[in-house]
């Protein structure tokens, strides 16, 4: 927890479970666990079901949460910060350098690819 | 500068003769080169006595504290300088515009005798005279011309009213107005660090033997009793110590602010020649920039900027570095 | 001279002058709030910022404050309606002067707090003394006897 | 030599557990002129008192100093524990040794050292305490309420009940304010309107109550017992004697402008009555918007009168009373809505604020009442509330909870179903807060008698799709994000006080917090007072309150009101400033100082050297001095002293406190 | 008027340069002198948001203090660089231990300390240029034409630091439209995420959101969407359903396709890479 708040900086307790970032949230329909409930249990310390989920990484880093909550939680920099636990403690990166050329389609931008890598690998 | 002497005494016997007045303020020559004192005449056949020379500087306003109040009508002389003291004892109420008879005497910039004993002419010197910008230096087997503003006050040099702004009667033409900048001693100070400055004022107040003729000679200085005479509360002690030099220094000047017509009296009494200037100056150039221009002693009716103020202002305290 | 011993067991002495409606109220409420502050700071009411004259600030300076704090009301919250304005006149210009004649302008600070403002006040106290702390002692106003 | 008695309190632990009791009683008792140092569990309770009143005789004290709390808690309590005994009250003096040092420091030593440093201050001020006398002044017997809401007009009505005069100033043109607007009120449902205009009326027959419609405060000068107030009472263009309220002029009148009684949603003439119950009943004439005042055509309305009341040469009345004291109750607005985008209010007339569904749903609203969508005037089917827009919202919001917004939202969604049976109302919530008598029951009939959905959860963002608003909201409980298609959102908006409360909070000369409420004396003992006495404060222009509790304030403030009317004098503060006429110079820096223009100038003669000699010196008002001190510290020879706060006095507590 | 150009990788690759040529095109003809940076690197793509690396944006400081040093503003064309441009620049505006550390490892003769402007290509045309201007050059007005803006999230979000328009209702494209004679179409969801990078290895979610967002453009009768991110671009365009013929149901055009086709500027067969 004490590495969460050094990376991310951000004051947890703040949260007061509104749910607006769950209701802002354009990808809550893909997530196991919603992000109000990713806080919730950040609160009670519960990091490790938090970093088990699929949540992390399928939130797209869009800033409408973080825009909308009305304690200024930035709940967009606490998911870096937990991807950035799993990726540089635990090294597990999502995407592999072998597996690039299927997922590569014809006209991708470089945008795309070096955002995706950003996000997923060390 | 001698047809303005005439002037002045025939006008000094006129109005005692007619009894307009008690009493003629003016200057009286002494036996020295430099020495032209003021002089007290209440009867016309002393008027002889009036002088009007480069070393007439001593303020005659603040003679007026004690003279005026029982005395029918006071005929004074005042030049620039002199007028705006006036200004100023009028706006602190202490002294009555209408028992002072004012002849006003533009003038152009009086003589240094310091300065004059700096450049070494002062040995067996007799009399200075001025004609148009020059001087003529008589002595008893010679003479030597030179430029005037060499010799003249640093305050006449930056001057800004040089014609009196109050008086009854005028004796003579107004003179141009072309002061120097003034803040230059100024700014080069605060251009220093902060240290450099204290061991700079430290240098000056350590000198100060609290004689308080800064204070005597201030027209701003109109107190009947001055706090630092009082022994309850005894704000400062007798000590001549550098922290009661400080704590004098700094609270005169407080008191001076936005009240000091820059008359420059205080820094030419000074025995031990403390740039008192410099701290009235300073006072001067930070109302200008917080508070916009004021020139004390111009206006007896406008409000002195540290006792009034607009909602607007800035808050100076809370910029990082002061100056 | 420059204060260039800045001893580790220096504690500063500092007094601020706090205004009874607002400042003294805020110091109050911090109290109730029981928030912290350091103790190197002692408080002297006055019923507005525009009592205390700079001759007090200069004393408190001359019997030893390493550093001195003017609280009043915001300025159109005072409770005598202008007394915050000529008080703000006053130690802008009581500031610079200060700084002129070589004294360190952070000794004297100035700041508006409202009797709703508890944690200001105590976040304020606690600046000036860690300021105050390193700026160290005031060697050029005190009275040495 | 001062003969001092110092007297420390323990405030049970609150001082003794972080300063060293012992200690301090030692080093007192060393302080110069001190003859008793003594201690006691809680100095402020009867045994402590008779203690103090006990020593002062025993030990023969002048001076009393208490270290206690801090002196806007006890500095009266003390100060009559000392007239009891004898003693002037003005010669005791509180060290603050709790809330400025055991409170806020943990270290024993240094707070013990930090109260010996207090004390030794309050000691050295003691020394110089002068005896001094208050001074009476007389109190105009009569009222001033600013605001016509229910609050001024329940104070109103109290204090003319109890026999004193009093004018109810009302910025709009009819009294009713706020609860006017709305249609019923929680939790019994009972009509707004009907339990309103009775008071209304009452207000308007009482022979103490002088209604000051359409009327603003411009000015207040004065001090309690002795306010100037100068009310600018707007013209109305309408003679009120003539007019009989029949209607035929606003009926007439060609132009038309938003109405603000209805929220903008309906249409009200250049002369106009703001609503049917209106007291008093006489149409105003908004110049603005009146063709005859801009454009000198028409005068239709001036035509159509029967009783040729309509008078254009009207002109703006000001009016100068003096009164004893003032009730502020000037109510509330809606915060407004630019910084919250996502909910899309503005862009799509059926996003509406809660205001307007009370003029939605109110029979003598737009529509009649029936509650249609404004933008087809067709009944909603799915209705979405939104709790909580801008309240309890650090970054763009307002922090704090507007207290009544979830019981008015239960009571809209009971109002949408008994128009609407078929239609279906979601309300969107983090904590529904029903604090007050038959607040949960009435809450729980919204849920289960009429069927309101409430889901735990604020809403992301309103998308209008057309004609229907794609509400993107939650609900926590289910864990389920949730879309609903509704016809018609609502927001329950937060409360702030009226946008120009800052302007007259600085005009009264009382506090206003960081959001503009104005600031009561203390939150729990002092609600309805303010900091400057005789101004008391009524209703939720002091915070977030429902009609019940604003009466209550209002009969508060009221009572108040009265006790100061009651008397026949008042006792002014004697902490006045006072001139030593020897060191005075007649400048009058102190005269430009003064915020009270308490300070004039005066002739003085006196014999000098056998001679009369006329010179000015200062003199001070002691009824309209408030004792600030700016002229004593604008004073340079120190002739002007603050009694309380004298020169000497604070240079001794700054030699002391430094030791 | 001159301005230093920061065009970004993706727009340097032939699926970017079918983008970036009509922007210069469209810019000589309006009389802006767009003069690329010599020395320009990979922005990053994505603003790090852990607070304790500086690593990711050390190129992007390099880039804004040239055009600081020539005076310049710096202008971007693709929406990721502009947003991590504007938040590095903010983030060395702000000040803190993390200004520092970048100062002392670029040891850049004058620090950096935020004092460079970053504008995006479309708020170039809305405040330096202004639209009365781009609309007095259309010669082939798009008249008729019902075009459905998209904006996404990075050029809008976060609005405190970006302050590129209202986050919550922008207007800048609506208005674009209008100067170029189209007529832009309202529609919810125009400022939701298109998936950005999830569609690399996430396609399904990204899909969904796309189709969410075409089809409600489609609702209110778009014929034609626009927008300003490569990457919302190819995500919308690839990942939304297709006619049988294979064909989007609705076509998706760069903001600067639009724009040149509206200047009337000839079809220009540029080089395709650097």
């Amino acid at each position: 927890m004490q590495e969460l708040a050094e990376i991310s900086g951000e004051k947890i307790n703040d949260c007061y479970q509104c749910g607006k970032c769950t209701a802002a949230c354009p990808v809550n329909p893909f997530m196991d666990i919603l992000p109000h409930q990713v806080l919730r249990l950040l609160q009670l310390g519960q990091v490790e079901q938090v970093l088990q989920s699929k949540t992390i990484w399928v939130c797209a880093t869009c800033f409408t949460c973080a825009g909308r909550c009305p304690r200024d939680v930035d709940l967009s920099v606490v998911m870096e910060a937990l991807r950035a636990i799993l990726l540089r403690q635990r090294g597990g990166s999502r995407l592999k350098g072998e597996d690039m050329p299927c997922l590569i389609r014809k006209g991708m931008p470089e945008q795309g690819i070096v955002s995706g890598f950003r996000k997923y690998t060390k | 500068m001698k047809e303005i002497m005439q002037k002045m005494r025939a006008e000094a016997a006129r109005v005692l003769s007619s009894g307009e007045v008690d009493l003629v303020l003016g200057w009286e020559k002494g036996d020295l080169w430099w020495q032209s004192y003021p002089v007290f005449i209440e009867n016309e056949k002393k008027a002889e006595l009036l002088t009007w020379d480069l070393f007439c500087v001593p303020n005659l306003a603040k003679y007026l504290l004690e003279e005026i109040w029982h005395k029918k009508r006071v005929a004074l002389f005042f030049k620039g300088c002199d007028a705006l003291g006036f200004n100023q004892l009028m706006q602190d109420k202490r002294v009555d515009r209408e028992k002072a008879f004012i002849f006003a005497v533009p003038c152009s910039g009086l003589v240094d005798p310091q300065k004059v004993e700096r450049a070494g002419l002062h040995q067996g010197l007799l009399r200075v005279e001025r004609l148009g910008d020059e001087l003529t230096f008589v002595y008893k087997d010679r003479e030597k011309k030179t430029a005037a503003p060499w010799f003249y006050y640093d305050k006449c040099l930056t001057c800004r009213y040089p014609n009196p702004v109050v008086f009854d009667f005028m004796l003579g033409e107004p003179v141009p107005v072309n002061p120097r900048e003034r803040f230059t001693a100024v700014k080069e100070l605060e251009g220093q660090n902060v240290d450099a400055r204290f061991q700079y004022w430290q240098r000056q107040f350590s000198r100060c033997i609290r004689c308080f003729a800064c204070r005597n000679v201030c027209p701003a200085c109109s107190c009947r009793e001055c706090i630092f005479d009082l022994t309850s509360p005894r704000w400062l002690g007798k000590a001549t110590e550098l922290s009661e030099n400080q704590f004098y220094h700094i609270t005169r000047a407080f008191h001076m602010a936005g009240r000091c017509v820059d008359c420059g009296e205080c820094a030419r009494v000074c025995p031990v020649q403390i740039p008192l200037t410099s701290l009235n100056r300073k006072l001067i150039k930070d109302i200008d920039e917080l508070y916009g221009p004021y020139d004390a002693g111009v206006d007896p009716q406008k409000v002195p900027p540290l006792v009034t103020f607009n909602p607007g202002d800035p808050a100076a305290f809370l910029e990082s570095k002061g100056v | 001279m420059s204060v260039a011993a800045k001893t580790q067991d220096f504690e500063p002495l500092i007094v601020a002058f706090c205004c009874n409606w607002c400042s003294y109220a805020g110091a109050d409420l911090a109290g109730t709030g029981r928030m912290s502050y350091p103790a190197n700071i002692r408080v002297i009411r006055v019923p507005c910022s525009s009592r205390v004259s700079p001759n007090f600030i200069l004393r408190a300076f001359q019997r030893g404050a390493d550093g001195v704090v003017v609280a009043g009301c915001h300025p159109g919250d005072c409770h005598y309606v202008s007394g915050n304005y000529h008080a703000r006149r006053r130690f802008s210009m009581l500031r610079r002067f200060l700084e002129f004649v070589g004294i360190e302008a952070e000794r004297l600070e100035v700041h508006w707090i409202s009797a709703s403002e508890g944690s200001r006040f105590a976040q304020v106290m606690q600046d000036i003394t860690d300021k105050i702390r390193v700026l160290g002692p005031n060697r050029k106003l005190r009275d040495s006897r | 030599m001062r003969r001092i008695g110092v007297f420390i309190c323990w405030c049970g632990t609150n001082i003794a557990a972080t300063v060293d009791i012992e200690t301090v009683i030692k080093e007192a008792r060393e302080m110069p002129g001190v003859v008793y140092a003594g201690d006691n569990k809680y100095m402020c309770s009867e045994t402590g008192q008779t203690q103090i009143k006990g020593t002062i005789v025993q030990q023969k004290l002048d001076r009393v100093v208490i270290a206690s709390c801090s002196p806007r808690m006890h500095e009266l309590t003390f100060r009559k524990t000392a007239a009891a005994a004898g003693l002037n009250p003005y010669l005791v003096e509180i060290a603050n040794v709790r809330e400025h040092c055991s409170w806020v420091h943990k270290d024993k030593d240094a707070a013990t050292v930090k109260a010996v440093a207090l004390i030794r201050t309050a000691v050295a001020k003691a020394a110089l305490d002068t005896g001094l006398e208050p001074q009476e002044f007389v109190v105009t017997r009569r009222a001033l309420v600013i605001g016509g809401g229910i609050a001024g007009i329940q104070a109103a009505l109290d204090i003319a009940e109890a026999g004193y005069a009093v004018d109810l100033v009302e910025r709009t043109p009819s009294i009713g304010g706020r609860m006017a607007q709305l249609d019923k009120t929680f939790p019994t449902l009972d009509c707004s309107a009907c339990i309103l205009t009775p008071k209304m009326v009452d207000a308007a027959a009482h022979p103490n109550i002088n209604l000051l419609t359409y009327s603003e405060v411009e000015e207040v000068e004065g001090y309690v017992g002795n306010f100037e107030v100068t009310i600018r009472q707007k013209a109305r263009s309408v003679d009120a004697a003539k007019c009989t309220g029949c209607g035929l002029c606003f009926e007439k009148c060609p132009s038309k402008v938003k109405s603000e009684f209805d929220e903008g949603l309906a249409l009200r003439k250049a002369i106009y009555v703001p609503f049917p119950q209106a007291v008093p009943n006489i149409p105003v004439i908004d110049r603005d918007h009146c063709r005859w005042f801009s454009k000198k055509k028409c005068g239709v309305c001036k035509k159509v009168c029967p009783a040729s009341a309509v008078d254009f040469e009207q002109s703006d009345v000001l009016i100068k009373q003096k009164y004893g004291a003032i009730v502020v109750a000037t109510g509330f607005d809606l915060i407004g809505f630019e910084i919250f985008g996502e909910f899309g209010y503005g862009k799509h007339p059926d996003i509406i604020t809660s205001m307007e569904f009370e003029r939605l749903v109110n029979a003598s609203g737009p529509g009649g009442g029936k509650l249609l969508k404004p933008s087809n005037q067709q009944p909603p089917k799915n209705v979405v509330f939104v709790h909580c827009v801008g309240s309890r919202d650090k970054s763009r919001g307002k922090p704090y909870c507007s207290k009544i917004c979830c019981m008015y939202t239960a009571k809209h969604a009971v109002l949408l179903k008994e128009k609407h049976p078929e239609a279906q109302a979601y309300v969107f919530y983090i904590d529904v807060r029903t604090a007050g008598k038959d607040f949960e029951e009435f809450h729980r009939r919204a849920v289960e008698e009429y069927a309101a959905v409430y889901l735990r959860g604020l809403v992301g963002k309103v998308f209008p799709s057309g004609d229907k608003l794609l509400v993107n909201g939650v609900d926590t409980l289910s864990n389920q994000a949730v879309e609903i298609e509704a016809d018609l959102v609502v927001l329950a908006a937060a409360l702030t006080p009226r946008h120009d409360a800052e302007g007259l909070a600085r005009m009264l000369g009382i506090g206003s917090d960081a959001h503009n409420f104005f600031v009561e004396a203390h939150p729990k003992l002092r609600p309805v007072e303010s900091h400057t006495a005789g101004l008391f404060l009524a209703g939720t222009c002091q915070g977030p309150r429902d009609i019940p509790e604003t009466v209550a304030q209002a009969g508060a403030a009221a009572a108040k009101a009265i006790a100061l009317l009651n008397k026949e004098t008042l006792l002014s503060d004697p902490c006045v400033s006072a001139v030593d006429e020897s060191l005075c110079t007649g400048c009058l820096a102190c005269l430009k100082v003064c915020p009270y223009k308490a300070i004039s100038d005066k002739p003085l003669t006196e014999k000098v050297h056998g001679r009369q000699r006329r010179r000015l010196v200062a003199e001070v008002n002691k009824a309209l001095c408030q004792g600030c001190g700016a002229c004593s510290a604008a004073c340079r020879p120190g002739a002007m002293n603050l009694l309380g706060f004298s020169n000497e006095q604070l240079l001794a507590e700054v030699d002391a406190i430094c030791l | 008027m001159r301005y230093s150009y920061y065009p970004g990788c993706t727009l340097k690759t032939q699926a970017g340069a079918s983008l970036e040529r009509p922007a210069l095109q469209a810019a000589r003809a309006l009389g802006i002198d767009l003069v690329e940076q010599e020395e320009w690197q990979c922005c990053g793509a994505v603003f790090p948001l852990a607070t304790d690396e500086i690593a990711p944006f050390l190129a992007a400081v390099r880039s804004l203090a040239t055009a600081r040093d020539r005076g310049e503003k710096l202008v971007t064309l693709c929406a990721a660089c502009h947003h991590v441009l504007k938040r590095t620049n903010h983030l060395l505006q702000v000040g803190s231990e993390t200004r520092d550390k970048t100062n002392n490892y670029l040891q850049l003769e004058q620090p950096y300390t935020g004092e460079g402007q970053v504008i995006h290509y479309l708020e170039l045309l809305r405040d330096e240029l202004g639209f009365d201007r781009v609309a007095q050059k259309v010669t082939h007005p798009l008249a008729g034409r019902r075009i459905a803006p998209y904006y996404g999230c990075l050029l809008l979000r976060p609005a405190k630091i970006m302050a590129f328009d209202n986050a919550e209702d922008p207007r800048v494209m609506e208005d674009l439209l209008l100067s170029l004679g189209a007529e832009p179409v309202d529609y919810p969801y125009r400022t939701e995420c298109c998936g950005v990078y999830l569609s690399v290895n996430n396609e399904e979610i990204a899909g969904s959101m796309v189709r969410k967002i075409v089809h409600a453009a489609l609702k209110q009768g778009a014929e034609a969407m626009v927008n300003a991110c490569p990457l919302c671009h190819y995500n919308l365009l690839n990942l939304q359903e297709k006619t049988p013929g294979g064909e989007p149901l609705l076509p998706v055009y760069y903001f600067t396709e639009l724009l040149v086709t509206a200047l009337g500027l000839p079809e220009e067969v540029g080089d395709k890479t650097r």
